[in-house]
Order: structure tokens, then C-alpha cells, then sequence
């Protein structure tokens, strides 16, 4: 049996970025089950996946981390058949765009075979995908289409955000005997936080309490958590105390850990990363208001993406991609407070098309 | 092909899966009407030497999979008929407990690994299974039958690169019955080009082969497995044949025109059940009463399939939510 | 200018099948506007996909009325690069299940190439989806992936109930200048009911108030319209006053229609063929939730399919499927009114594997 | 390719095609690094060749699509350079109005019908505007662009199936450049397979050749160009060329190790510009002064072109949600 892990709370000594924490839970499985192959367009290149696999393919060799024909959905098929030869297979696609190519194979075969043949076959199978954003990446190299996967039975998905979760969440994921499409964000990957050194894992399905509150609930996927946590800040200089919900997994949903939130503050906004109409945001808002209806003091209001493609342009980008502050103003509305200086500080001169200062593109 | 080169044994291992694929699907056919089999049925009747001659190459470790018209690569590779049976009739006893029907057949035990009916969509499962199966150090062949069209979906393509960038245990067999659904290829794929030209352009092994003569199956797939088992990597292999049913159901369907019922005799004339039966009585490696003691045991066994299948019980309402993630 | 259509309400004299209604917009569309053609796998077959494109090849010849090869991907690319160049093509998929491998150029290029290209490029695309039900057809031939496509900015999604619609939005779908995902309920075809001769137009982007009613609104998607509308019958004999909202177009939505019935009755049930968790109902859920929270009543609530594949055996397939009773109960919950006696009709012994008994299978 | 067989004119106009190509994209490697065009960047240094031989041998009202990799294909087909600046700048006077990026191009008037970036994706397309210009009944040629990577990609299959069915007036130009980002060949497409021989199992005219040749590119494109116009249907060109920038961005990366410095420096040495020059002054076409002049005006074209891009006012907020749906 393995250690137990550490609790997060714990020891906060160890830090790693999130690419590494990526890169290690993926090591550490390899080293541990010599099932576990990983391949991917660019996989063992010298960039290594924005890091996240660097270093893999000199450890276990170009037979257990390869790189691959530009044959998306047929190689989504190949996974899934050594997955049916005893093989647990992650393949990496470096754009959930690019993956749009594979969704035949996931959806149709992938989610399906253990349910239509009555339970008599598995496929274990990690999909990454990587949502880009910013840097002019543009509408055919930033979308956010975890709803569509997290409408199809079957699957499981899953989006971490901390360090610490992406670890946790993949090495779950990777010993999950159903494909699980795991999500990772592009402005994520030099974020840093705690991480252990050994194998430890995160449940899927399982929300997490991100930060304590009792007015408002804001429960958020991926990168919108850090906005959220931002936003939460700010709204507790005045005196309005948000809980934020790390959704973590979006199938199978934890819809209870929301509930119970909810039940408390009676306030729910819903922070994603996606586009708004039909997005998952309106799963959640959905689920409260069908399960916790009279907990609610207000409608729910959604904080996303417009409608629209993803503009190229930083001068559209600034426009298109909210911020802590309209989380900011979205509760404010909900306190029935002004949002009148809100909404001027929404006019911004930072850039957004960059995570930090460091990204100088091109990708 | 009128020469019977292969061993006895062979020949009447190889005639008795085929007349029994032939039984069980022209049983398939009478029974369709009742209605108790509330699934889309594709017979292959007409085809059966691709199925069995490819499959006697094969040994029970070996993989098989296919697509929509699966029956007859099931039965070859020797999947149970009780349980593909009992799926037809949605039962709880299917070989997927119902869950599956027709178009989704599996049978573990005897290296059915599946088969499902997105057109060419368990080509590169397939190709995967090889890939799996060679970096686990089996010695295990996979062969993949679909159709012609399947080639024309670009996964085919994908799929067969793949193979053969990693010299993979797996072999491609396209039953090429003209037709997809009513569509003759002549409105899908130029004319004058030949399916196997197109696996050609890959650098694969490929060749074309009469689809209704078993020996000539036999032998061509003799030598793809044996190649591929000695680390050769993959063959494809074109076999062209003809379906005498419907595309999807019980019935003849000639009357509407999509072909000609003279092109459609041409072909029931080179009937592979009947033309080897010819041979094989010519060369008396079988006579009248074998044959007819392996019909009325195969009537026997397959009687007793639908029986089964009749009498088990349907899935309950409970199985609905079951099986949807592993555990 | 063409004829005013006559009204709907008006001489009801002329009577058409689902197919037929569909077949007639084609053939309208292609005597007025020669750029009009379609193609699809099987659409000059003798079925001539189930009806709906019967006779067209004989009017209009094989290079506008064509079958192709099996290549949904490169021939939904085929579809728009000829639209581009001019014409206004129609592109016919017997099963969304197997558009999926089309969904590439279907969101990364068709919604996006108006946006992306400045507003310089326009793509007249209509996408004929099939949605399979009933007759074993299985968990690859009979998902309903609505939610999906209305996910995507650009894209306008089309789901009509009554042949009156199927002909009215077909004919504006052709003549819209953008992609237009029309999705047809294979249980639909064999409906009858009154259609105009002439061409005539239904907006797309206006829902449809298919029954009047004060206590609870009833909003539903294609065949679920049918199901909502013998729920409406049931409850009227108890004295319940259902409102049957017919979406009609998922995207653009009507939403003012639905926030004003909603605002009438306090209640809202949405019936969606899809799924559950994600799907399209959520949205719409959500929508009320947002924008009429403080006139909801109750919680609204959703009837669709369970998160799961679709068995094929009938045995399944009857508890899978949700009927008139289902909306029923779920209206009496609301009423405050008990159910036990609506669940005990549930277990039906009529055969829900097919639309009529006219069906006998394989297709 | 060392005699000039084409006419002095044709020249001319293909090496000035070719360095205002190299000298916008080398402009484009300096300014880069200002971090004002926010975009990724695929330069096409090294392989001017091929767009400029290619599309030489079109007209105005032909049509030209592409990839990620556009600029080039962009600027020979005559798309507007102050558009494309300002698109890269993300200007509201950009080709795309600022939505697109280097990645999204397009010049309606210069019959540029869109480069978009997803591998393989515009080739269906272009087929299509193929398709659908010769249903309008118009003397049309398409040409399509794209990459060695394109060809594992199973709608170039399925698209050049389509092509062949249907005789379409499209030619298909593969630009190998060994490469897809750090992926050699080797790791994606069989050993000895060349791309050529895939294209050619479609049953379609295929030829391979010497992409920084531009005289050897300019007879083959001529070639293929004047069969489609005359009804004889699609050509596969398969060009070898070689990138010299990194995949994406303004910078060398011989130093990451996927590829070595001295197949880089031999690529080099063949350098279409450099080699053209050499023989035009050789053959007296041009003299050094011509050469300089040109370069001084495409240097100032440039100049132009940037001050515009840069001076260019950006997008205005409420252009985010504009451009939704077309009317
Ligand atoms: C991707 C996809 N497209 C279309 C279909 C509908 N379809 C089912 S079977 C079939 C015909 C396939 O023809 P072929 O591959 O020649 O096999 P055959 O039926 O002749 O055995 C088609 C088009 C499908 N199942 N999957
Ligand atoms: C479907 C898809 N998969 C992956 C990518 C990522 N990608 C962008 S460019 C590129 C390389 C393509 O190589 P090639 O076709 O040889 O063109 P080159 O860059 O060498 O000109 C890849 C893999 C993509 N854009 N689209
Ligand atoms: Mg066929
Ligand atoms: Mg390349």
C-alpha cells in the first residue's frame, strides 16, 4: 500500500508549478505501472507539452512516450484499443480544438463500451486537453468546450486548478478504469503551489471548499477559481464574505458540497471558463435551482464568457474575458449594492492576452 | 477457384462455419417478422467465405473485430450463439445483456473484442488492440473487417499509417460488396480505382482477392497472419463479394432498383456455399450424408439457441443505470 | 415578392406528413434558387432518407441532388468551400451520431469563419441532423446532441415538431445566411398536419405558444412538444393549466416568449429529447432562473432522458424514455398535488420502441 | 535546376514575389520581439519558392487558400500587405478587422479565400470552393496549401477521394519541410514512403519536386494548372523544401536538438532567392542595380505597411459582438 498523503494543510515546504506537478503525476504512475504509456502530438519535443512531460521519454523511452502522427481521431481509436488490450493510455491533445477531430472515438466508442456491452469491457484512458487563451490564440485555438463533455454519460471530466490538484486529479485519473477527460489550463501551467512528493490522489467527484463564506457562493472551474479567490478579496473590503467552490470535477458532478454551500449562504454565482449559453455554469445554476430553490435569496447569475468567438485582436480579448471584477459587481448586485466604481474599474490598461509578464508568445 | 489445395480437415471445419453462418442468419431472416427482435439485423449472406476463411487462420488468442454486419465474423472466431442469440432478442443472457443488440456483438472468451456500427469507427480500435497487444509482448494477431466504404471515411487512413509506421500485428480485411447501403461505389470512389491501390499508397502489403472463393481467402490470409506473427507487420487484404439481402434487414430487395436482379444472380450463381460444396463432394472429402448430418446438427444448435433466447429473461428496470462508469 | 402564407389557424384543408413537409421546402427552395443542392449519404437512395428527399434527383438531376462517399468530415468542408463560392448547399446526416465526425468543421470553421474573417465571409450551410430513437437503434445511432451545437456561438440550431414548422424554419434555414444545424426527430416523419402549398417562412428564433395555460409552463423540444402536449391533456382533467411553449429554435433562443409564459405561471417544466446533466434544458432552466427568478413559484424542474447511454433492448429503452406521465407527475409535484397514482401508470405494456404501430423496424 | 526556361518577365515578377515575401517575414522576425503583434506567427522563410512558383501561374480570379503557415501564400497570391500588417497588429484595418491574426487570413479581392489553423481543415474547404465554383459553371482554379503533417490528417483522404470522383478543378500542394513543430517525418509517416505515393493510391495525378526550385515548382504548378482549367481534373504537387525559423515565431531553435545545425546550414546553402539571383545575374535578367532597386522599393512598401499597421487604431469594444451572424 502506499503512504497516505500528506494533508494539503500540512507542510506547505515543497512547491511546484503546475506543469511540474502535471509532469511528476505522470511519472510517478509510469514508474509504478508499466501499463501506462503516454503519447501525444510534441510529447517527448523539446517545449514537452508547456513542460508537462519533459524529461519522460529519456526516463521510460520512445515505446512508453511518443509522439504521433497529426491523426487525432484515429488515435484516440488506437488508445482506446490498447486500452483494450490492457494498456492504460493518456494521450495529449495540445488544444481541446485540435480534439474536436477525436470526439467520434470518445464519444460514440469511448464513453460507451462498458455500458453496451453490458459491463464486460473497460477503457481506461486519460484525455488531455489543453484550453488555450490569450496571445492572439484566436477562435480556432481557445475554446472552452468542457460542456460538451460533461453532458456524455460515460465520461468523467475533470479540470484542476491548484498544483496540488493537478497531481492529485491526474494520478486518479490515470488509475480510473473509464476515460476521463482531464482539462488543463494554458495560464495555469506557472502557477506554483504546495505538492507532495509522493503518489496521493485526489478523488474525482469531489468539489472542494476553496475559501470559507457566508453571503454569496461562487463556485467556479479552472482558471476562474483564481479570479474568483481575487474576487473574493475584493468583495470582503466590503464586508461581503464569498465562499469559493473549486469544482474540480464537472462529471460526476459533487453536487451535494454545492448544495450545502448554497444552503448556507443562499447566494450562488457560477464563475467558468466557458461560453455562456448552454455552458456547464447553467448545469450548476440548474442544479440549485432545482434541488435548492427555497435556499436561494437571489437568482443565480452566471459570470462566463460572451457568446461569441474568441476575438484575436488583445483590444477585443480585453473585452471578452471576465475578471475578478465582474464577479465583483455580479455580487455586489446580488448584496444590492452600487457597482457604479466596479464598473469603471473594468476599463483596464493591464493586459490580458498574457498570464503574467514572463509569456512573451508566441504560444 | 475450383482446385481444393488445402487440408481435408480444413475444408470441412471451413464448409461448416460457413453453412452455419448461412443457417443462423437465414433463421435470423424468418424470425425477423415476429418482431421480437427489436433491433437493425445485417445479414451477410453471400459473404460468408471472407468471414470463415480469413478466421480459420486464427487461433482463440487472436483478436477480431468488425462493424455493422458482424454476425458472420462473430460466429467465425467463434463467439457463442446463444448469447449473440439472446442479444438479438434483447436479453438479459445477450452476449451484452441486451444493453448491445445486433450491432454491438462481443465475446471475450473466444477474442471477439467487438463490434460496433459507426462505419470504419473499429479501425483504428483495432490497430490500437495491436499496438496494445505488441507492447505487451503477445503474440497476438488482430484482424479488422469493414467494408467498402469504410475506406472512404479518412480514419481508414489514419489508421492504416499508424500500422504500418509501427509494422503492427493487424490485418485489414475490406469486404467489398459494391455497395454502401443502396450507393454503388461508382458515386463515392473514382472509377477505375481499385480499393487495394488506396491501402497501396500507404506502403502496406496489400492485395485483392475473389471474396467467394474460400481457398483463395484461406490462403491469403494464411500468409498475412503468418507474416504479421513473425513481427512483418501489417497486410490489407480486398476481398470483393456481394451481399444477396437487404442492407439492413430480413428481405430481398432488388425490386427497388439501387441493382440489377441479373447482377444479383450473377453473383448467387458463385455462391461460396454452394461452389465449395460442389468441390468438396467432387473430391469426395465430403458426401451427401456428411453434409447432411452437419445441417440437421447445426438446425439442431441453432433451434436451440433461439430457445434459449426466446425463454430468457429481459433485463430489468434496475440494469438501466448500471454499467454506465467501470468500477 | 412571394404570397403572404396563409395562416396557420386558417383553411387547414391540405395535409402533410413530417417528410413530406420537408421534402417540399427542399424542392421549393431548389425551383426558386438554383445555388440551392443537397447532398448526404443516401439522399437519391429509394428511401430517399426517409422520404424527406424522395423525387428530387428525377426534378432536379444528380449535381444537385447528390449522394457522396462516406467522408462526413471533408464533405461538411466540401459544403461550406461551396458556399463560399456561392452556393447555398444542404447537407443531409441520417444520424447526429455520425455528424460527430464533422464537428471539426462544423465549429471550429463554419460558426466561426463570419467572425473571424471580419464579418467579410458568410457560410449559407444547412446541416440536416437525424435524431434516432425507438427500434434498438442503440447508443451510437440514437443520442440526441442539441445541447451540443446550441453551445456554439454562430451556429443557429433548429428542432421543429410539426410539419407546419418543419417546412416554415426549413425554408428560412435555406435562406439564412448561416449555419444552420436542423435537427429532425426520426419519430416526427409519420406526424401529419396541415401545410400550406406556397413557400411561407417561420423565423428562426421564435419559439411558439402551442397550448395556453396559466398555471405551468411547459417548455419542450421537438417530439418532447408531442409528449408535453398529452401531459397538458392529462393535467387539464384534473383542472391543471398547462402552457405548452413549443422552443422551436434553440439558438438564437426566444427568450422573451418564455420569461413572459413563466411570468404568467409561476412554474416551468422543460422537456428535452437530450439528456440531463448539460443538456439544453439546463439552459433554459437557467434562463427563468436569471432573468424571472422573483416569478417562479416553485423550482422549475427538467424531463429528459437518465445520464445514460441508450440501451438497445425494448426492455430498457421503456424506462428510458420520458412520456406524458412523466410530465404529469412532475407538474403535480409542483401543484402540490400527489403522484402515486401517475407512477403506477408508468409501467406501461405498450411498446415504446416505436412511433406507431405503422413501424415494424429494421430502420 | 540551373537553366532559367521560363520567360525573363516571368522571372522578374516570381524573384521579386519571392524576397518580398522574405523581406516582409524578416521585417515581421524583427519586430516580433516589440511584443505588439500579439498573435503566434508561422514564417515561411526558406520556402518562398513554392507560393511564388505556384501561384505565378494563376490569375486574379483563381482561388488560393492555406494554413497556418499563410503569409506567403497570402502575399503571392497579391493580398494586400497593409492588411495583413495591421491584422498581425490586431487593427480594426487588418484583413480580418483585427479578429483574426497572422493565423487568419483572407483577401476576397485577390481571390485569398482564407487561411485559417488547424492542420488539414481548409483542404475539404478548398475542394468545396472548387466544387462549387464549377457548379456555378466558372473557369476557376483552386489551389490549396499545406504541410507535410497534413497528409496524417484522414480528411486530406477523404477530400482527395472527393477530388477524384468528381474531376474537380483543384491542385493539391504539399509543402514537406521535413517537419510538423519538432516532429520529424520519422516519427509520423512510414520510412520509404514518400508522400507522393499516398496521393498517387487516390488515383490522382501526383508528382514530387524540388520546392526550392522555383523553376522546377513554376512548370509543375503550370502544368497542373492548365489540366484542370481544361476539365482533366485535380493534381497532388509534392514540394521538399525546409523551414528555417522555428515552428512558430520570430527566432532560430537549431539549438532545442530536433534538428541538426548542419541539415539546417545545408538547406541554407540551397536557398531559393539566393540560388535564383545567382542565375539571373549569371543570365543577365537582372544586374545588381535592379536588385538593389527592388529591394529599396519592397523596403519601403514595407516600411508603409508597418507605419500603417502601427498608426492603425485598434478595435472598439463594441466590435466584440459584432460579426455573430451574417445577415
Ligand atoms: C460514420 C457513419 N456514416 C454512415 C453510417 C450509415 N451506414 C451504416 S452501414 C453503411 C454502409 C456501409 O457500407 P460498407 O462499408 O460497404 O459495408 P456493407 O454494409 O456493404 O457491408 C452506412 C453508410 C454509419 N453507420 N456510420
Ligand atoms: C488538427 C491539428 N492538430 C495539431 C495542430 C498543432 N499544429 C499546428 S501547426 C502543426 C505542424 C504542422 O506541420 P506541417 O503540416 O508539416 O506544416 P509546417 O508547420 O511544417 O509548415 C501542428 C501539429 C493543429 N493546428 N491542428
Ligand atoms: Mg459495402
Ligand atoms: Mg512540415
Amino acid at each position: 500500500m502506499l503512504r497516505k498523503p500528506q494533508e494539503e494543510s500540512q507542510i506547505m515546504s515543497r512547491e511546484l508549478k503546475y506543469f511540474q506537478a502535471i509532469n511528476e503525476a505522470i511519472d510517478l504512475c509510469m514508474t509504478k505501472d508499466a501499463t501506462v504509456y503516454i503519447m501525444g502530438l510534441g510529447v517527448p519535443d523539446p517545449k514537452g507539452i508547456f513542460g508537462s512531460t519533459l524529461g519522460l521519454q529519456q526516463k521510460y523511452g520512445s515505446a512508453r512516450v511518443m509522439d504521433m502522427p497529426a491523426s487525432e481521431n484515429a488515435m484516440t481509436g488506437v488508445a482506446i484499443g490498447s486500452a483494450l488490450a490492457g494498456m492504460r493510455p493518456i494521450i495529449t491533445h495540445q488544444r481541446v480544438d485540435f480534439a474536436l477531430l477525436a470526439v467520434e472515438q470518445i464519444v460514440n466508442q469511448a464513453a460507451n463500451w462498458h455500458y453496451m456491452f453490458g459491463g464486460q469491457m473497460r477503457i481506461p484512458l486519460v484525455l488531455r486537453m489543453i484550453i488555450g487563451r490569450g496571445w492572439g490564440q484566436g477562435p480556432q485555438h481557445s475554446q472552452n468546450l468542457q460542456a460538451w463533455f460533461a453532458h456524455v454519460p460515460g465520461l468523467k471530466v475533470v479540470m484542476p486548478t491548484t498544483p496540488y490538484d493537478a497531481k492529485g486529479l491526474l494520478v486518479s485519473s490515470i488509475e480510473d478504469n473509464n476515460p476521463v477527460i482531464f482539462i488543463e489550463h494554458r495560464w495555469l501551467y506557472n502557477t506554483i503551489g504546495h505538492v507532495p512528493e509522493e503518489v496521493y490522489r485526489v478523488p474525482l467527484g469531489k468539489a472542494r471548499v476553496t475559501r470559507d463564506g457566508n453571503d454569496v457562493t461562487i463556485a467556479a472551474t479552472s482558471y476562474m477559481v483564481l479570479e474568483a479567490l481575487r474576487a473574493a478579496e475584493m468583495l470582503a473590503t466590503d464586508g461581503i464574505s464569498a465562499e469559493v467552490i473549486d469544482i474540480r470535477t464537472l462529471r460526476p458532478l459533487d453536487e451535494s458540497l454545492i448544495l450545502e454551500s448554497v444552503g448556507k449562504t443562499g447566494r450562488l454565482i457560477v464563475a467558468d471558463t466557458g461560453w455562456k449559453t448552454g455552458g456547464f455554469s447553467a448545469e450548476i445554476v440548474t442544479l440549485v435551482a432545482e434541488e435548492a430553490f427555497s435556499d436561494l435569496k437571489n437568482c443565480p447569475m452566471r459570470v462566463t464568457l460572451p457568446d461569441c468567438p474568441t476575438p484575436t485582436t488583445p483590444a477585443l480579448a480585453n473585452h471578452y474575458y471576465p475578471r475578478a471584477v465582474h464577479i465583483v459587481a455580479t455580487a455586489r448586485k446580488m448584496m444590492g449594492l452600487s457597482v457604479d466604481k466596479i464598473v469603471s474599474d473594468m476599463a483596464t490598461s493591464v493586459p490580458l492576452d498574457v498570464p503574467d509578464l514572463s509569456f512573451t508568445g508566441p504560444f | 477457384m475450383d482446385n481444393l489445395e488445402l487440408p481435408k480437415e480444413t475444408y470441412k471445419s471451413i464448409y461448416k462455419t460457413m453453412l452455419r453462418i448461412r443457417m443462423v442468419e437465414e433463421k435470423i431472416a424468418e424470425l425477423y417478422p415476429e418482431q421480437e427482435m427489436r433491433c437493425p439485423v445485417h445479414l451477410c449472406i453471400g459473404q460468408e467465405a471472407v468471414a470463415a476463411g480469413v478466421c480459420a487462420n486464427l487461433s482463440r488468442n487472436d483478436y477480431v473485430m468488425s462493424g455493422h454486419r458482424s454476425h458472420g465474423h462473430y460466429l467465425a472466431k467463434g463467439g457463442d450463439l446463444k448469447a449473440m442469440m439472446a442479444e438479438l432478442y434483447g436479453k438479459a443472457t445477450g452476449c451484452c445483456q441486451g444493453k448491445g443488440g445486433s450491432m454491438h456483438l462481443v465475446d471475450l472468451s473466444a477474442g471477439f473484442l467487438g463490434a460496433t456500427p459507426i462505419v470504419a469507427s473499429t479501425i483504428p480500435i483495432a490497430v490500437g488492440v495491436a499496438f496494445g497487444s505488441m507492447m505487451r509482448g503477445q503474440q497476438r494477431v488482430t484482424v479488422i473487417f469493414f467494408g467498402d466504404a469504410a475506406v472512404e471515411e479518412g480514419v481508414f487512413h489514419e489508421s492504416i499509417n499508424f500500422a504500418v509506421l509501427k509494422r503492427l500485428p493487424v490485418i485489414f480485411v475490406c469486404e467489398n460488396n459494391l455497395y454502401s447501403v443502396y450507393s454503388p461505389l461508382s458515386v463515392r470512389q473514382p472509377e477505375g480505382r481499385e480499393i487495394v491501390e488506396l491501402a497501396k499508397g500507404h506502403g502496406v502489403e496489400s492485395y485483392q482477392g475473389d471474396g467467394n472463393d474460400v481457398t483463395q481467402v484461406y490462403k491469403m490470409a494464411e500468409k498475412a497472419i503468418r507474416r504479421a506473427r513473425q513481427g512483418g507487420g501489417p497486410t490489407f487484404l480486398e476481398f470483393k463479394t456481394y451481399r444477396w439481402r437487404e442492407h439492413c434487414g430480413p428481405y430481398y430487395d432488388n425490386d427497388l432498383g439501387y441493382r440489377t436482379e441479373s447482377e444479383f444472380q450473377e453473383w448467387k450463381q458463385r455462391c461460396p456455399i454452394e461452389n465449395l460444396k460442389k468441390n468438396l463432394l467432387r473430391d469426395d472429402i465430403l458426401c451427401n450424408q456428411d453434409i447432411e448430418d452437419m445441417a440437421s446438427e447445426l438446425e439442431a444448435e441453432i433451434e436451440d439457441a433461439i430457445i434459449f433466447a426466446k425463454e430468457s429473461p429481459f433485463p430489468e428496470e434496475q440494469h438501466l443505470l448500471e454499467h454506465i462508469y467501470a468500477p
